[in-house]
């Protein structure tokens, strides 16, 4: 082969792995998003199960970082996603399973829920429309609507607490549950507000950074 | 110089060619440094988890061990221990590495200590970098087609900005003197090196560990600070900004041993004859850039180990509970960060006025207003940081004088223009390639320079903050500044360089799709500033989609323009290979007499100056070309 | 015309002027201490900012009170490090080499002594302001030390090279080794002593002011 | 300098004379273009008074600019025009002009009275009411409150990724929504409960970081009835796109009966809150979890 031909040849090559390379990093980095789970729909209305848990599964990328789940209430299927679908304009129900401690709240302002109808949550069965803010685990916040309610933590001396996803009923858990009307079509980020990133300043790195832990979308359709 | 001619050790041949001192060595040991680093960081902190506080599943102590001893296993790895150990035993100094003897293509890969190969080193990675850090801004843009997240994670999306800039930022301060500089500069004033040559070539490998650093971030979880990377954001932040740390702290030590190297070179080092009032104006914009990357670049280090100290030793520099400031990160970050924007430009200043003569035919207009103008820049460049601040609360009674002080750098900066501008009067304009990316710079620059003035009026900034008009007015001046010399400068030098000539046709192409789609690009962005739309955000108001898209659609063409140039690259310097002739531009500067290649010895006597190299117009016109015997021609 | 000038002659090639090397050697010294000033500069410019600035009254959290015994005995013996050699240099070049071994030992020992001083402190780095200045001035300096050390290290090693074979060797530099080796002592030792100013300056500010 | 050659005009056409009767002319089509056209739609609008200011002051800035860019590009395109290598076969030198002092100067003295006049008028407007601008927790410049109007005190709270907004004059009630009263000097207390945030309420001309541990003030005069913006302009983190929300201003009646329903709103929230301060130091401050 003559040099200029061996020069083409190489030149090729090098370009179909630079092709390869950049195909990698938009497909295995860069679009690689947590998966999404649709609401529940039953004849009692449309219905959301989710559960926060101290530590997702020992095989997650991350298995110390607190997490959120979509819970399946009838087959206890825990799957790991943070982008809930939920119709538009509909009065929806969450229930969330907290199976994290408290770790306390930053602004104690998000104590109290907002945006749930009526302006109440039901915590473990009972009516209220506030926590105390040093109780707090979790927060599930849509900030774009307003809404933003405060989930208890596990008592520190909880005597079966669950460590890593998944975590079933049988584990110490509060119950939180709360209706409130979605809003019209688009896609909604909600988040937490209770500084729970474990190693991070001020709890606020890590899992409450990161679209797949402590963050994720509502799509409403 | 007979360090270089000299050859102690007969080259190896064939596959052994690898084993010794060269890249894969330094790769190969690269990642053993990082693997022990990680190793020693766990077993410090796994004594102690508690104080360091490790639980997070990421280390950074250990990450940052593993960067830092990776880069070591790097160099030595390429063969920089050699020397300094050597010293240490008491070896009397010497100027060469003999180990980078090697002639062809293998060289390239080694420690070089010829100011040519390092140049040229310097053009194939800064140009690699560039190009990644390019495809990071396609990326931003296909995100921002959608007012919503659409394509990327929002994390990765970050991410993206942020190695967009960073990425863009630390491999362009070296883009025009990396290449252009280690070049042209001991040509130009006769030295035939820098002064300190194995230290040209540690800046350059050094920037090339900290870029392969950079990458690896996406590893860590990515960093959501801007290429700013801002406190107490950044102190929060995983990993992946541990990488952002070493990233930034290694192309300050690049930054700050280039320009040191730099200055020795052209302070003791000039040949006879050549006298500051005759230095070619590319040197004078190198001097006074070297002098502001050796002074400004190690406070971001400093700023940057302090970061460090924060995330690993649990100080708290910047934690503004515990007796830190984040005005302290913004502070000090400024006022390396404002000089290192005139690092950007002066350096292309200087590339436009040294062209500006050879295609006018005349003599640099005003040679002294334009040194004149470069000294100015590289002053008050210290005294305007807090521009950046405006309405950070930071000082706000010391804003007049910020205001004041950055306008009056735009006097200096109209030195630079006008000195072009009349350069161009009664000229013989010839339109090259090169000549048009020295016209598009004076007409890019003119934007960047007048939005320049809404950035530095406070009450016109408290709109234009933090706000596309912003990003719009740094890419005026960097991209339409530095990146347009920079091309210049390549179309201009790289058939000295490489030997052979670039098409026209394709360069022509490149030029115009380029210049209209740079502004079809960044115009559009004003407006965007001015309709509210902040910086680096992932979402915005769906009014402002039809604008998006646009800008989105012409940064594409950029992508393509950018596309038509490596095309051009590859097939002129690769495939086609047209021999130069040695002086192409018929131009006056002492470079264009030496033969094509130069020679490693650059000159075989030192030559003596009796002018400045634009004697263009002068009766009778001096004898150009053949006075060149291609002596050695083949070395 | 610096065309004519350049033109090659082919065949021998005309070395470098020797007075070049030497030059460059003595303008790096005087940069270095540029390039190392603005360095230190940003901790002193923390220290006065986050002390007057003294956020969340948090300057100094608790009792966060460095041990004057240690600061004045490191400061000592950098200071009498930099003076000895810097005095030698001025003197002929065999007295250079015992007074760069002195410097380059007690550099050392200082060093050392520093971070003893972390293992008996009574502080933590995350005790506020003040404690992050006093670790991240105090450690980022002793390991810069080192960078100071090795430059006089080598000057001593070609001295004691040169006293052993009795000749100065020929370098591949077009300047004589004397010539290399005056330089290198006289920049070495005008860099350390001006560094090891600011490391007095560190005493100062962080045992007497802070 | 000690310039040999000849000045500008020696022979030919009268280049220098046609430039600036050209840029004259580009003059008199563009800047009425640019202060009439342009200038009433320049940003953030007449919300406020002090954005009001801001439109005033860019139009300032741009009918100054319009004339300079005018002279490089007019010059530019004339040079092109008329001073281009019409046989580029042929390498032939221009003259060898190597600079005019009496340009130099002119250009200096022009440039150095533009940039003094545009740095004095800033600094003026600047000082004149702080343009609603952040200044600080001591700021310098204080707007007087509106004839026939009052003053509103709103304590601006960002945290990663929420805008509060605190009323220490109402019980120090904290809200997630914010309305103004009209024709009412606001002062803007604006800190940040963890990274470095920006208030940015676009239409009111509105710019404060929000830092943690500082009060930066700003302030703001309302006019009328007006939805405004507020968006964060400095990035906080990985929802800083999404720190948004709307805000209006509101008649002075319609504000008081807001207010009061919002203070029964929050009244649980309202009694857990720390006691209204310029800054806060929240728990924990280091490592959570």
């Amino acid at each position: 082969m003559t040099a200029a031909g061996k020069r083409i040849v190489g030149i090729t090559v090098f370009a179909a792995i630079v092709c390869v390379v950049i195909g990698l990093y938009i497909g295995l980095y860069l679009t690689n998003v947590p998966g999404s789970a649709a609401a529940t729909q039953t004849s009692s209305g449309t219905h959301l199960y989710l559960g926060t848990v101290p530590a997702a599964e020992t095989t997650d990328r991350h298995p110390t970082w607190v997490s959120y789940y979509a819970v399946d209430a009838n087959s206890a299927n825990w799957q790991h996603v943070t982008t809930y679908v939920l119709p538009a304009n509909t009065v929806v129900t969450v229930t969330i399973y907290n199976y994290d401690g408290a770790s306390g709240l930053r602004n104690p302002w998000f104590g109290q829920a907002t945006g749930t109808i009526g302006g109440t949550i039901t915590l473990n069965g009972k009516q209220t429309k506030a926590i105390d803010p040093d109780d707090a685990s979790h927060v599930f916040s849509i900030p774009q609507i307003g809404l933003a309610v405060p989930l208890e933590g596990v008592s520190d001396n909880a005597k079966n607490p669950c460590g890593n996803a998944p975590c079933s009923l049988s584990y110490d858990h509060t119950t939180t549950t709360f209706t409130f009307r979605t809003p019209g079509k688009g896609l909604y980020r909600w988040q937490c507000f209770v500084p729970c990133a474990a190693g991070y300043i001020a709890g606020f790195g890590g899992p409450m950074q990161t679209v797949g832990y402590m963050d994720g979308f509502i799509k409403v359709v | 110089m007979s360090a270089i001619a000299v050859s102690t050790t007969a080259p190896r041949s064939g596959w052994r060619k690898l084993i010794g001192f060269n890249m894969l060595t330094g790769i190969l040991l690269g990642i053993v440094g990082w693997y022990v680093g990680h190793w020693i960081g766990d077993r410090i902190t796994g004594a102690n988890l508690a104080y360091f506080s490790a639980e997070a599943g990421e280390n950074d102590i250990a990450i940052m061990l593993g960067y830092f001893l990776g880069v070591v296993g790097f160099l030595v790895g390429l063969g920089f221990a050699n020397y300094p150990i050597k010293r240490l035993l008491g070896h009397p100094p010497s100027l060469a590495e003999h180990e980078s003897e090697e002639e062809g293509v293998f060289r390239y890969f080694t420690l070089s200590t010829d100011h040519k190969v390092v140049a040229k080193q310097y053009m194939v990675g800064i140009g690699l970098f560039f190009f990644v850090a390019g495809l990071n801004a396609m990326l931003i843009r296909t995100e921002l087609l959608q007012p919503d997240v659409h394509v990327f994670g929002a994390n990765q999306y970050l991410t993206l900005v942020g190695m967009h800039g960073s990425m863009m930022m630390g491999t362009m301060t070296s883009g025009l003197l990396g290449p252009f500089a280690t070049f042209l500069v001991p040509l130009m004033i006769g030295s035939r090196r820098m002064a300190f040559s194995r230290l040209s070539a540690f800046t350059f490998w050094v920037l090339m560990a900290g870029e392969v650093i950079l990458l690896t971030t996406i590893f860590f979880g990515g960093f959501q600070t801007g290429w700013t990377g801002y406190q107490p954001l950044g102190a929060q932040g995983t990993a992946g900004y541990d990488a952002y740390i070493c990233f930034f702290a290694l192309v300050g030590l690049s930054m700050t041993l280039f320009g040191f190297n730099l200055i020795v070179t052209i302070t003791t080092m000039r040949a006879r004859g050549m006298t500051w009032s005759r230095l070619p104006i590319f040197v004078w914009g190198a001097y006074t850039t070297a002098w502001l990357m050796m002074l400004a670049a190690p406070m971001l280090i400093a700023a940057l180990l302090m970061a460090a100290m924060d995330r690993t030793v649990q100080t708290a520099f910047y934690i503004p509970g515990q007796g830190g400031s984040a005005y302290l990160f913004q502070n000090l970050f400024w006022v390396f960060g404002h000089p290192e924007v005139y690092i950007l430009a002066l350096p292309g200043m200087g590339i436009v006025l040294e062209l500006m003569p050879v295609f006018s035919r005349k003599p640099l207009w005003g040679y002294r207003l334009a040194v004149a103008g470069m000294l100015g820049i590289a002053f008050l460049s210290w005294f305007v940081w807090q521009h950046h601040l405006f309405v950070s609360g930071i000082n706000a009674d010391l804003r007049p004088f910020y205001m004041l002080s950055t306008e009056l750098i735009s006097l200096p900066t109209g030195f630079i223009f006008l000195c072009a501008l009349g350069t161009l009067w009664r000229a013989r304009i010839r339109l090259t390639v090169p000549m048009l990316f020295c016209l598009a710079w004076i007409f890019n620059f003119l934007w960047g320079g007048i939005s320049g003035v809404f950035n530095s009026d406070v009450p016109s900034d408290v709109t234009t903050h933090g706000s596309f008009f912003v990003m719009a007015h740094f890419h005026y001046t960097i991209m339409g500044g530095l990146v347009f010399a920079f091309f210049a400068a390549i179309y201009y030098w790289v058939p000295k360089m490489y030997g052979y000539n670039l098409n026209e046709r394709l360069g022509k192409i490149h030029f115009w799709t380029l210049f209209i789609a740079f502004n079809s690009t960044f115009a559009p962005l004003f407006a965007l500033g001015f309709m509210g739309m902040p910086r680096r955000v992932v979402t915005y108001n769906p009014a402002w989609q039809g604008l998006n898209v646009w800008v989105s659609i012409s940064a594409y063409v950029i992508g393509l323009s950018m596309l038509v140039f490596l095309f051009n690259v590859v097939w002129s310097l690769l495939i086609k290979r047209e021999p130069a002739a040695i002086n192409p531009w018929h131009a006056k500067s002492i470079e264009w007499t030496l033969p094509t290649p130069v020679p490693v010895q650059d000159f075989d006597r030192i030559p003596v100056f009796d002018a400045d190299p634009y004697p263009y117009g002068v009766e009778p016109a001096p004898a150009r070309a053949p006075t060149l015997a291609p002596a050695g021609g083949s070395a | 015309m610096e065309a004519s000038a350049s033109a090659p002659v082919g065949g021998h090639i005309e070395p470098e002027p020797p007075e070049w090397q030497p030059r460059a050697i003595w303008v790096g010294g005087r940069l270095l201490c540029g390039t190392i000033s603005f360095f230190f500069l940003s901790f002193v410019f923390a220290f006065f900012y986050l002390k007057a600035l003294d956020t969340n009254h948090s300057w100094k959290i608790g009792r966060v009170v460095p041990d004057g015994g240690f600061g004045i005995a490191i400061a000592a013996l950098f200071l009498f490090s930099a003076v000895i050699y810097r005095l030698a240099a001025r003197r002929p070049a065999g007295d250079s080499m015992a007074a760069g071994m002195i410097a380059v030992l007690m550099g050392l020992a200082a060093i050392i002594l520093q971070f003893v001083e972390y293992i008996v402190l009574d502080f933590g780095a995350s005790q506020g302001g003040y404690a992050a200045v006093f670790f991240g001035w105090t450690a980022t300096y002793a390991i810069a030390a080192l960078m100071g050390l090795y430059w006089i290290e080598i000057q001593v090693a070609s001295l004691w090279r040169v006293r052993r074979e009795g000749k100065m060797r020929e370098t591949e530099v077009p300047t004589s080794e004397t010539a290399l080796l005056l330089a290198g002592v006289e920049a070495s030792s005008f860099y350390w002593a001006f560094f090891v100013a600011i490391g007095v300056l560190a005493y100062i500010l962080l045992y007497l002011v802070g | 300098m000690s310039e040999q050659g000849g000045t500008l005009n020696v022979e030919g056409p009268r280049h220098w004379r046609n430039v600036v009767v050209l840029w004259l002319i580009a003059n008199v089509i563009m800047v009425p273009i640019v202060v009439f056209v342009l200038g009433p739609g320049l940003p953030p609008g007449n919300g406020s008074v002090e954005a009001s200011g801001q439109v005033t002051d860019n139009i300032v800035l741009l009918s100054l600019a319009t004339p300079v860019a005018l002279g490089v590009l007019v010059y530019l395109g004339y040079v092109l025009w008329a001073f281009r290598e019409r046989t580029p076969e042929v390498v032939v030198d221009g003259p060898p002009i190597r600079g005019n002092s009496s340009v130099q100067f002119w250009w200096l003295i022009v440039t150095t009275t533009l940039v003094l006049f545009l740095a004095g008028y800033g600094t003026v407007r600047l000082l004149a009411d702080g343009s609603g601008g952040g200044q600080g927790p001591n700021p310098i410049a204080r707007p007087a409150v509106p004839a026939g109007g009052s003053r509103l005190v709103v304590q601006v709270v960002a945290q990663q990724w929420q805008f509060n907004y605190r009323f220490p004059g109402y019980g120090g009630v904290e809200t997630n929504q914010i309305e103004l009263p009209e024709n009412t000097l606001v002062q803007f207390n604006v800190t940040s409960l963890d990274v470095i945030h920006s208030f940015w309420a676009y239409e009111l001309g509105v710019k404060a970081d929000a830092n943690p541990g500082v009060n930066n003030v700003a302030y703001v005069t309302t006019k009328g009835p007006l939805i405004f913006h507020v968006r964060c302009a400095e990035l906080c983190g990985v929802w800083h796109g999404y720190m948004f929300n709307q805000g209006r201003v509101v008649p002075k009646a319609q504000f008081a009966a807001w207010i009061a329903q919002q203070r029964v709103k929050f009244a649980p929230a309202t009694k857990t809150l720390p006691p209204y301060s310029k800054t806060y130091f929240p728990e924990p401050l280091r490592r959570g979890g």
